[in-house]
Protein backbone atom coordinates (compact mmCIF):
# COMPACT_ATOMS: atom_id res chain seq x y z
CA UNK A 1 0.00 0.00 0.00
CA UNK A 2 1.16 3.29 -0.80
CA UNK A 3 1.42 6.70 1.14
CA UNK A 4 1.93 8.97 -1.47
CA UNK A 5 -0.66 9.96 -4.18
CA UNK A 6 -0.81 12.91 -7.45
CA UNK A 7 -4.74 13.72 -6.44
CA UNK A 8 -7.10 14.45 -4.75
CA UNK A 9 -6.99 12.95 -1.41
CA UNK A 10 -10.31 11.48 0.02
CA UNK A 11 -10.37 11.53 3.65
CA UNK A 12 -13.74 10.34 3.86
CA UNK A 13 -13.16 7.39 1.92
CA UNK A 14 -9.24 6.95 4.04
CA UNK A 15 -11.61 7.45 7.51
CA UNK A 16 -14.12 4.44 6.08
CA UNK A 17 -11.13 2.37 5.26
CA UNK A 18 -9.40 3.05 8.53
CA UNK A 19 -12.47 2.72 11.03
CA UNK A 20 -13.39 -0.72 12.72
CA UNK A 21 -16.91 -0.99 14.54
CA UNK A 22 -15.07 -1.04 18.03
CA UNK A 23 -13.96 2.46 17.21
CA UNK A 24 -15.74 5.18 18.73
CA UNK A 25 -13.11 8.28 17.89
CA UNK A 26 -12.12 9.00 14.62
CA UNK A 27 -9.50 11.99 14.26
CA UNK A 28 -8.79 13.48 10.72
CA UNK A 29 -5.91 15.48 10.44
CA UNK A 30 -5.77 17.82 7.34
CA UNK A 31 -2.95 19.85 6.71
CA UNK A 32 -3.61 22.42 3.72
CA UNK A 33 -1.84 24.80 1.91
CA UNK A 34 -2.41 28.10 3.42
CA UNK A 35 -2.28 32.05 1.65
CA UNK A 36 0.53 32.90 4.13
CA UNK A 37 4.11 31.68 5.40
CA UNK A 38 6.01 33.52 7.53
CA UNK A 39 4.62 37.17 6.43
CA UNK A 40 4.57 35.84 3.33
CA UNK A 41 1.92 35.22 0.51
CA UNK A 42 1.39 31.97 -1.12
CA UNK A 43 -0.18 31.02 -4.26
CA UNK A 44 0.78 27.59 -4.84
CA UNK A 45 3.15 24.86 -3.77
CA UNK A 46 4.91 22.34 -4.87
CA UNK A 47 5.66 19.22 -3.04
CA UNK A 48 8.78 17.18 -4.24
CA UNK A 49 9.78 13.74 -2.68
CA UNK A 50 12.13 10.67 -2.72
CA UNK A 51 9.34 8.72 -2.97
CA UNK A 52 10.59 4.81 -2.05
CA UNK A 53 12.46 6.65 0.94
CA UNK A 54 9.59 8.31 1.98
CA UNK A 55 7.10 5.60 2.05
CA UNK A 56 9.83 3.32 3.96
CA UNK A 57 9.54 6.73 6.48
CA UNK A 58 6.18 6.81 6.79
CA UNK A 59 5.61 2.70 7.40
CA UNK A 60 8.28 3.43 10.10
CA UNK A 61 6.63 5.94 12.08
CA UNK A 62 3.15 4.54 11.49
CA UNK A 63 4.81 1.33 13.03
CA UNK A 64 6.41 3.39 15.80
CA UNK A 65 3.04 4.86 16.91
CA UNK A 66 1.48 1.81 16.86
CA UNK A 67 3.59 0.07 19.26
CA UNK A 68 2.84 3.03 21.86
CA UNK A 69 -0.90 3.17 21.48
CA UNK A 70 -1.98 -0.02 20.15
CA UNK A 71 -5.68 0.24 20.60
CA UNK A 72 -5.19 2.89 17.33
CA UNK A 73 -5.95 2.49 13.66
CA UNK A 74 -4.07 4.66 11.39
CA UNK A 75 -4.49 6.09 7.85
CA UNK A 76 -1.67 8.19 6.20
CA UNK A 77 -1.90 9.98 2.79
CA UNK A 78 0.34 12.71 1.48
CA UNK A 79 -0.36 14.07 -1.33
CA UNK A 80 2.55 15.55 -3.97
CA UNK A 81 3.29 17.97 -6.73
CA UNK A 82 1.41 21.07 -7.74
CA UNK A 83 -0.82 21.91 -4.89
CA UNK A 84 -3.06 25.19 -4.76
CA UNK A 85 -4.24 27.67 -1.29
CA UNK A 86 -6.87 24.88 0.22
CA UNK A 87 -5.69 21.91 -0.87
CA UNK A 88 -5.15 19.21 1.80
CA UNK A 89 -1.11 18.55 1.04
CA UNK A 90 -1.48 15.54 3.89
CA UNK A 91 -4.78 13.45 5.79
CA UNK A 92 -3.76 11.77 9.03
CA UNK A 93 -6.86 9.87 10.23
CA UNK A 94 -6.30 7.73 13.62
CA UNK A 95 -9.22 5.75 15.06
CA UNK A 96 -9.72 4.01 18.24
CA UNK A 97 -12.29 3.01 20.95
CA UNK A 98 -11.12 6.04 23.14
CA UNK A 99 -10.73 9.26 21.91
CA UNK A 100 -7.47 10.01 24.03
CA UNK A 101 -5.10 7.71 22.33
CA UNK A 102 -6.40 8.79 18.98
CA UNK A 103 -5.44 12.24 19.46
CA UNK A 104 -2.48 11.31 21.24
CA UNK A 105 -1.42 9.11 18.01
CA UNK A 106 -2.43 12.09 15.57
CA UNK A 107 -0.30 14.62 17.48
CA UNK A 108 2.68 11.89 17.44
CA UNK A 109 2.05 11.32 13.56
CA UNK A 110 2.08 14.50 12.02
CA UNK A 111 4.79 15.86 14.66
CA UNK A 112 6.77 13.09 13.34
CA UNK A 113 6.44 13.36 9.45
CA UNK A 114 7.07 16.47 9.62
CA UNK A 115 10.93 16.09 11.25
CA UNK A 116 11.79 12.66 8.99
CA UNK A 117 10.45 11.77 5.97
CA UNK A 118 11.87 12.78 2.65
CA UNK A 119 9.17 15.53 1.39
CA UNK A 120 9.73 19.13 0.51
CA UNK A 121 7.70 21.85 -0.81
CA UNK A 122 8.68 25.13 -2.75
CA UNK A 123 6.26 27.67 -2.41
CA UNK A 124 5.23 30.38 -4.95
CA UNK A 125 4.39 33.78 -3.79
CA UNK A 126 4.02 36.69 -5.71
CA UNK A 127 7.99 37.43 -4.90
CA UNK A 128 8.48 34.12 -6.81
CA UNK A 129 9.43 30.67 -5.77
CA UNK A 130 11.47 29.21 -2.86
CA UNK A 131 11.66 25.84 -1.17
CA UNK A 132 11.09 25.96 2.34
CA UNK A 133 13.42 25.76 4.49
CA UNK A 134 16.77 25.91 2.72
CA UNK A 135 17.68 29.23 3.16
CA UNK A 136 17.71 28.59 6.75
CA UNK A 137 20.05 25.66 6.28
CA UNK A 138 23.26 27.55 5.49
CA UNK A 139 26.25 26.77 7.78
CA UNK B 1 33.67 1.78 -7.55
CA UNK B 2 30.85 3.58 -9.02
CA UNK B 3 27.28 4.81 -6.66
CA UNK B 4 24.33 6.70 -8.24
CA UNK B 5 23.73 9.99 -6.95
CA UNK B 6 19.90 11.29 -6.26
CA UNK B 7 18.84 15.26 -6.34
CA UNK B 8 15.79 16.31 -5.23
CA UNK B 9 13.68 19.82 -4.53
CA UNK B 10 16.43 22.38 -4.13
CA UNK B 11 19.72 19.99 -4.90
CA UNK B 12 17.77 19.46 -8.53
CA UNK B 13 16.63 22.95 -9.47
CA UNK B 14 20.81 23.51 -8.44
CA UNK B 15 22.05 20.59 -10.70
CA UNK B 16 19.57 20.57 -13.42
CA UNK B 17 19.66 16.89 -12.84
CA UNK B 18 17.71 14.26 -11.24
CA UNK B 19 20.32 11.43 -11.07
CA UNK B 20 24.09 11.05 -11.73
CA UNK B 21 26.56 7.99 -11.72
CA UNK B 22 29.77 8.83 -9.53
CA UNK B 23 32.93 7.30 -9.70
CA UNK B 24 34.11 7.20 -6.18
CA UNK B 25 37.62 5.95 -4.44
CA UNK B 26 37.19 2.84 -2.79
CA UNK B 27 36.54 3.88 1.46
CA UNK B 28 35.11 7.14 -0.03
CA UNK B 29 32.27 8.55 2.95
CA UNK B 30 29.43 10.32 1.98
CA UNK B 31 30.29 13.52 3.41
CA UNK B 32 32.98 14.04 0.85
CA UNK B 33 31.09 13.58 -2.43
CA UNK B 34 28.89 16.50 -0.93
CA UNK B 35 32.58 18.34 -0.80
CA UNK B 36 33.10 18.06 -4.33
CA UNK B 37 29.18 19.08 -4.91
CA UNK B 38 30.34 22.19 -3.27
CA UNK B 39 33.54 22.33 -5.85
CA UNK B 40 30.94 22.09 -8.88
CA UNK B 41 28.14 24.73 -7.68
CA UNK B 42 28.57 27.98 -6.41
CA UNK B 43 24.81 27.88 -5.18
CA UNK B 44 26.51 25.48 -2.08
CA UNK B 45 29.13 27.62 -1.25
CA UNK B 46 27.36 28.98 1.96
CA UNK B 47 26.37 24.82 3.24
CA UNK B 48 29.73 23.55 4.30
CA UNK B 49 28.36 21.20 6.21
CA UNK B 50 26.16 18.11 4.06
CA UNK B 51 22.02 18.27 4.63
CA UNK B 52 20.54 14.88 6.09
CA UNK B 53 22.20 12.05 4.09
CA UNK B 54 20.59 9.00 2.91
CA UNK B 55 22.32 5.96 1.52
CA UNK B 56 20.77 3.44 -0.10
CA UNK B 57 16.75 4.92 1.33
CA UNK B 58 17.99 4.82 5.13
CA UNK B 59 19.13 7.66 6.83
CA UNK B 60 22.87 7.73 7.16
CA UNK B 61 25.79 9.79 8.68
CA UNK B 62 28.38 11.56 6.65
CA UNK B 63 30.76 9.49 7.74
CA UNK B 64 29.85 6.41 6.45
CA UNK B 65 31.78 4.25 3.75
CA UNK B 66 30.17 4.22 0.64
CA UNK B 67 30.10 0.71 -1.52
CA UNK B 68 30.32 -0.15 -4.64
CA UNK B 69 26.15 0.23 -6.12
CA UNK B 70 25.11 2.73 -3.64
CA UNK B 71 22.08 4.86 -3.86
CA UNK B 72 23.37 8.31 -1.96
CA UNK B 73 21.03 10.84 -1.63
CA UNK B 74 21.67 14.75 0.24
CA UNK B 75 18.34 15.22 1.98
CA UNK B 76 18.05 19.28 2.00
CA UNK B 77 15.17 20.10 5.14
CA UNK B 78 12.19 18.31 4.92
CA UNK B 79 8.95 20.17 5.10
CA UNK B 80 5.94 17.29 4.44
CA UNK B 81 3.35 17.65 5.90
CA UNK C 1 -27.70 28.34 13.30
CA UNK C 2 -27.98 25.39 14.91
CA UNK C 3 -25.87 22.21 16.21
CA UNK C 4 -28.14 19.84 16.66
CA UNK C 5 -29.11 17.57 14.07
CA UNK C 6 -31.64 14.27 13.46
CA UNK C 7 -30.48 12.78 10.54
CA UNK C 8 -26.86 12.02 9.15
CA UNK C 9 -23.70 14.63 9.92
CA UNK C 10 -21.81 15.53 6.64
CA UNK C 11 -18.60 16.36 7.72
CA UNK C 12 -16.81 17.47 4.59
CA UNK C 13 -19.28 20.32 4.59
CA UNK C 14 -18.90 21.36 7.71
CA UNK C 15 -14.89 21.05 7.17
CA UNK C 16 -15.36 23.17 3.83
CA UNK C 17 -17.94 25.88 5.96
CA UNK C 18 -15.41 26.07 8.65
CA UNK C 19 -11.83 26.64 6.92
CA UNK C 20 -10.61 29.65 5.90
CA UNK C 21 -7.56 30.56 3.67
CA UNK C 22 -5.44 31.21 6.20
CA UNK C 23 -5.86 27.75 7.79
CA UNK C 24 -3.19 25.30 7.32
CA UNK C 25 -4.97 22.43 9.64
CA UNK C 26 -8.14 20.99 10.04
CA UNK C 27 -8.99 18.75 12.80
CA UNK C 28 -11.82 16.50 12.49
CA UNK C 29 -13.34 14.95 15.63
CA UNK C 30 -15.82 11.95 14.97
CA UNK C 31 -17.84 10.39 18.05
CA UNK C 32 -19.20 7.59 16.81
CA UNK C 33 -21.40 4.75 18.32
CA UNK C 34 -19.41 1.53 18.70
CA UNK C 35 -20.60 -2.02 19.09
CA UNK C 36 -19.40 -2.28 23.08
CA UNK C 37 -19.37 0.11 25.80
CA UNK C 38 -18.39 -1.25 29.18
CA UNK C 39 -17.62 -4.71 28.29
CA UNK C 40 -21.60 -5.51 26.95
CA UNK C 41 -22.54 -5.33 23.19
CA UNK C 42 -24.06 -2.65 21.93
CA UNK C 43 -26.57 -2.50 18.34
CA UNK C 44 -27.94 1.32 18.65
CA UNK C 45 -28.16 4.26 20.14
CA UNK C 46 -30.90 6.66 20.60
CA UNK C 47 -29.64 10.16 21.54
CA UNK C 48 -32.70 12.80 22.93
CA UNK C 49 -32.24 16.32 24.09
CA UNK C 50 -33.26 19.33 25.86
CA UNK C 51 -33.10 21.10 22.24
CA UNK C 52 -32.70 24.75 23.25
CA UNK C 53 -30.69 24.20 26.18
CA UNK C 54 -28.36 21.73 24.41
CA UNK C 55 -27.85 24.50 21.83
CA UNK C 56 -26.89 27.07 24.33
CA UNK C 57 -24.76 25.33 26.28
CA UNK C 58 -22.93 24.25 22.80
CA UNK C 59 -22.67 27.92 21.91
CA UNK C 60 -21.78 28.84 25.27
CA UNK C 61 -18.88 26.17 25.29
CA UNK C 62 -17.59 27.35 21.39
CA UNK C 63 -17.38 30.78 22.79
CA UNK C 64 -15.50 29.89 25.96
CA UNK C 65 -12.76 28.00 23.52
CA UNK C 66 -12.38 30.77 21.30
CA UNK C 67 -11.83 33.65 24.10
CA UNK C 68 -8.92 31.32 24.84
CA UNK C 69 -7.89 29.99 21.42
CA UNK C 70 -9.07 33.03 19.48
CA UNK C 71 -7.11 31.89 16.31
CA UNK C 72 -9.44 28.85 15.69
CA UNK C 73 -12.50 28.89 13.75
CA UNK C 74 -14.83 25.87 14.81
CA UNK C 75 -17.75 24.19 13.74
CA UNK C 76 -20.23 21.26 15.47
CA UNK C 77 -22.90 19.05 15.17
CA UNK C 78 -24.47 16.97 17.18
CA UNK C 79 -26.93 14.41 15.99
CA UNK C 80 -30.26 13.14 17.45
CA UNK C 81 -32.50 10.29 17.53
CA UNK C 82 -31.57 6.28 16.55
CA UNK C 83 -28.39 5.69 15.86
CA UNK C 84 -26.49 2.38 14.74
CA UNK C 85 -23.00 1.38 15.29
CA UNK C 86 -20.55 3.20 12.86
CA UNK C 87 -23.14 6.21 12.96
CA UNK C 88 -21.41 9.81 14.01
CA UNK C 89 -23.12 10.66 16.49
CA UNK C 90 -21.03 14.06 16.58
CA UNK C 91 -18.61 15.84 14.42
CA UNK C 92 -16.06 18.78 16.22
CA UNK C 93 -14.17 20.86 12.96
CA UNK C 94 -11.48 22.76 14.23
CA UNK C 95 -9.55 24.79 11.82
CA UNK C 96 -6.29 27.62 12.40
CA UNK C 97 -3.59 28.56 10.72
CA UNK C 98 -0.74 26.39 12.83
CA UNK C 99 -1.87 23.09 14.17
CA UNK C 100 -1.40 23.18 17.63
CA UNK C 101 -4.31 25.73 18.80
CA UNK C 102 -6.63 23.17 16.44
CA UNK C 103 -5.62 20.02 18.17
CA UNK C 104 -6.13 22.02 21.83
CA UNK C 105 -9.42 23.56 20.55
CA UNK C 106 -10.80 20.13 19.71
CA UNK C 107 -9.71 18.15 22.56
CA UNK C 108 -11.52 21.29 24.74
CA UNK C 109 -14.10 20.85 23.11
CA UNK C 110 -15.41 17.55 22.87
CA UNK C 111 -14.20 16.84 26.74
CA UNK C 112 -16.57 20.05 27.54
CA UNK C 113 -19.72 19.07 25.29
CA UNK C 114 -19.30 15.56 27.00
CA UNK C 115 -19.37 17.07 30.41
CA UNK C 116 -22.40 19.64 30.51
CA UNK C 117 -24.53 19.58 27.55
CA UNK C 118 -27.93 18.04 27.92
CA UNK C 119 -27.68 14.96 25.50
CA UNK C 120 -28.48 11.55 26.91
CA UNK C 121 -28.25 8.07 25.25
CA UNK C 122 -29.89 5.21 25.68
CA UNK C 123 -28.19 2.01 24.46
CA UNK C 124 -29.52 -0.93 23.21
CA UNK C 125 -27.90 -3.81 23.25
CA UNK C 126 -28.96 -8.28 23.17
CA UNK C 127 -29.60 -7.56 27.08
CA UNK C 128 -31.73 -4.19 26.77
CA UNK C 129 -32.21 -0.93 26.96
CA UNK C 130 -30.15 1.17 29.07
CA UNK C 131 -30.16 4.87 29.84
CA UNK C 132 -25.99 5.43 30.07
CA UNK C 133 -24.83 6.95 33.79
CA UNK C 134 -28.35 6.65 35.01
CA UNK C 135 -27.82 3.64 37.19
CA UNK C 136 -24.01 5.07 38.51
CA UNK C 137 -26.04 8.01 39.68
CA UNK C 138 -27.76 6.37 42.82
CA UNK C 139 -27.09 8.24 45.92
CA UNK D 1 -47.80 29.64 41.23
CA UNK D 2 -47.21 27.28 38.51
CA UNK D 3 -44.22 26.21 36.60
CA UNK D 4 -43.95 23.91 33.91
CA UNK D 5 -41.69 20.43 34.54
CA UNK D 6 -40.22 19.32 31.50
CA UNK D 7 -38.89 15.48 31.66
CA UNK D 8 -36.25 13.67 29.51
CA UNK D 9 -34.19 10.69 28.63
CA UNK D 10 -34.55 8.13 32.07
CA UNK D 11 -37.38 11.00 33.60
CA UNK D 12 -39.83 10.98 30.45
CA UNK D 13 -39.44 7.03 30.58
CA UNK D 14 -40.34 6.95 34.64
CA UNK D 15 -43.35 9.30 34.53
CA UNK D 16 -44.50 8.89 30.74
CA UNK D 17 -44.83 12.28 30.26
CA UNK D 18 -42.54 14.88 28.66
CA UNK D 19 -43.78 18.14 30.23
CA UNK D 20 -46.50 18.85 33.16
CA UNK D 21 -47.67 21.99 34.77
CA UNK D 22 -46.97 22.03 38.69
CA UNK D 23 -48.54 24.18 41.07
CA UNK D 24 -46.33 25.31 44.28
CA UNK D 25 -46.47 27.74 46.81
CA UNK D 26 -44.99 31.06 46.44
CA UNK D 27 -40.85 30.62 47.38
CA UNK D 28 -40.80 26.66 46.36
CA UNK D 29 -37.18 25.55 45.52
CA UNK D 30 -36.30 23.17 42.60
CA UNK D 31 -34.74 20.75 45.11
CA UNK D 32 -38.51 20.35 46.55
CA UNK D 33 -40.14 19.58 43.00
CA UNK D 34 -37.16 16.46 42.99
CA UNK D 35 -38.55 15.18 46.64
CA UNK D 36 -42.04 15.48 45.32
CA UNK D 37 -41.33 13.57 42.89
CA UNK D 38 -39.36 10.95 44.77
CA UNK D 39 -42.80 10.51 46.47
CA UNK D 40 -45.07 9.65 43.20
CA UNK D 41 -42.51 7.49 41.33
CA UNK D 42 -40.77 4.21 43.12
CA UNK D 43 -38.22 4.11 40.75
CA UNK D 44 -36.49 7.76 41.97
CA UNK D 45 -36.46 6.28 45.49
CA UNK D 46 -32.81 5.67 45.38
CA UNK D 47 -31.95 8.74 43.87
CA UNK D 48 -32.09 10.89 46.93
CA UNK D 49 -30.45 14.42 45.54
CA UNK D 50 -31.60 15.64 42.86
CA UNK D 51 -29.64 14.90 39.50
CA UNK D 52 -28.53 18.60 38.12
CA UNK D 53 -30.98 20.96 37.78
CA UNK D 54 -31.99 23.71 34.98
CA UNK D 55 -34.50 26.48 35.29
CA UNK D 56 -35.03 28.61 32.17
CA UNK D 57 -32.65 26.62 30.45
CA UNK D 58 -29.98 27.45 32.24
CA UNK D 59 -27.82 25.20 35.17
CA UNK D 60 -28.82 26.11 38.71
CA UNK D 61 -28.54 24.63 42.23
CA UNK D 62 -31.51 22.48 44.24
CA UNK D 63 -31.53 26.11 46.52
CA UNK D 64 -32.75 27.91 43.61
CA UNK D 65 -36.57 29.73 44.67
CA UNK D 66 -38.98 29.03 41.78
CA UNK D 67 -41.09 32.26 40.48
CA UNK D 68 -44.19 31.84 38.38
CA UNK D 69 -43.69 30.50 34.94
CA UNK D 70 -40.31 28.95 35.31
CA UNK D 71 -39.54 26.13 33.31
CA UNK D 72 -37.58 23.69 34.99
CA UNK D 73 -35.92 20.26 34.32
CA UNK D 74 -33.90 17.80 35.91
CA UNK D 75 -30.61 16.79 34.13
CA UNK D 76 -30.16 12.94 34.75
CA UNK D 77 -26.25 12.00 33.60
CA UNK D 78 -25.46 13.46 30.27
CA UNK D 79 -24.15 11.73 27.46
CA UNK D 80 -23.36 13.55 25.01
CA UNK D 81 -20.46 13.32 22.29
Amino acid sequence: MSYLTDSTIDSADLARRTMRPSDGACIVFEGVVRDHHEGKAVQSIFYDAYRPMAEKEISKIIDDVRSQLSDVAIGVIHRLGHLRVGDASIVIVCTSPHRAEAYEASRLLIDRIKETVPIWKKERGPGGEEWVGWQGAKC
Amino acid sequence: MNIRLLYFAVLRDITGKSEVEVSLRDGARAGEVWQSLREQYVQLADYRKPPMIAVNETYASAETVLRDGDELAFIPPVAGG
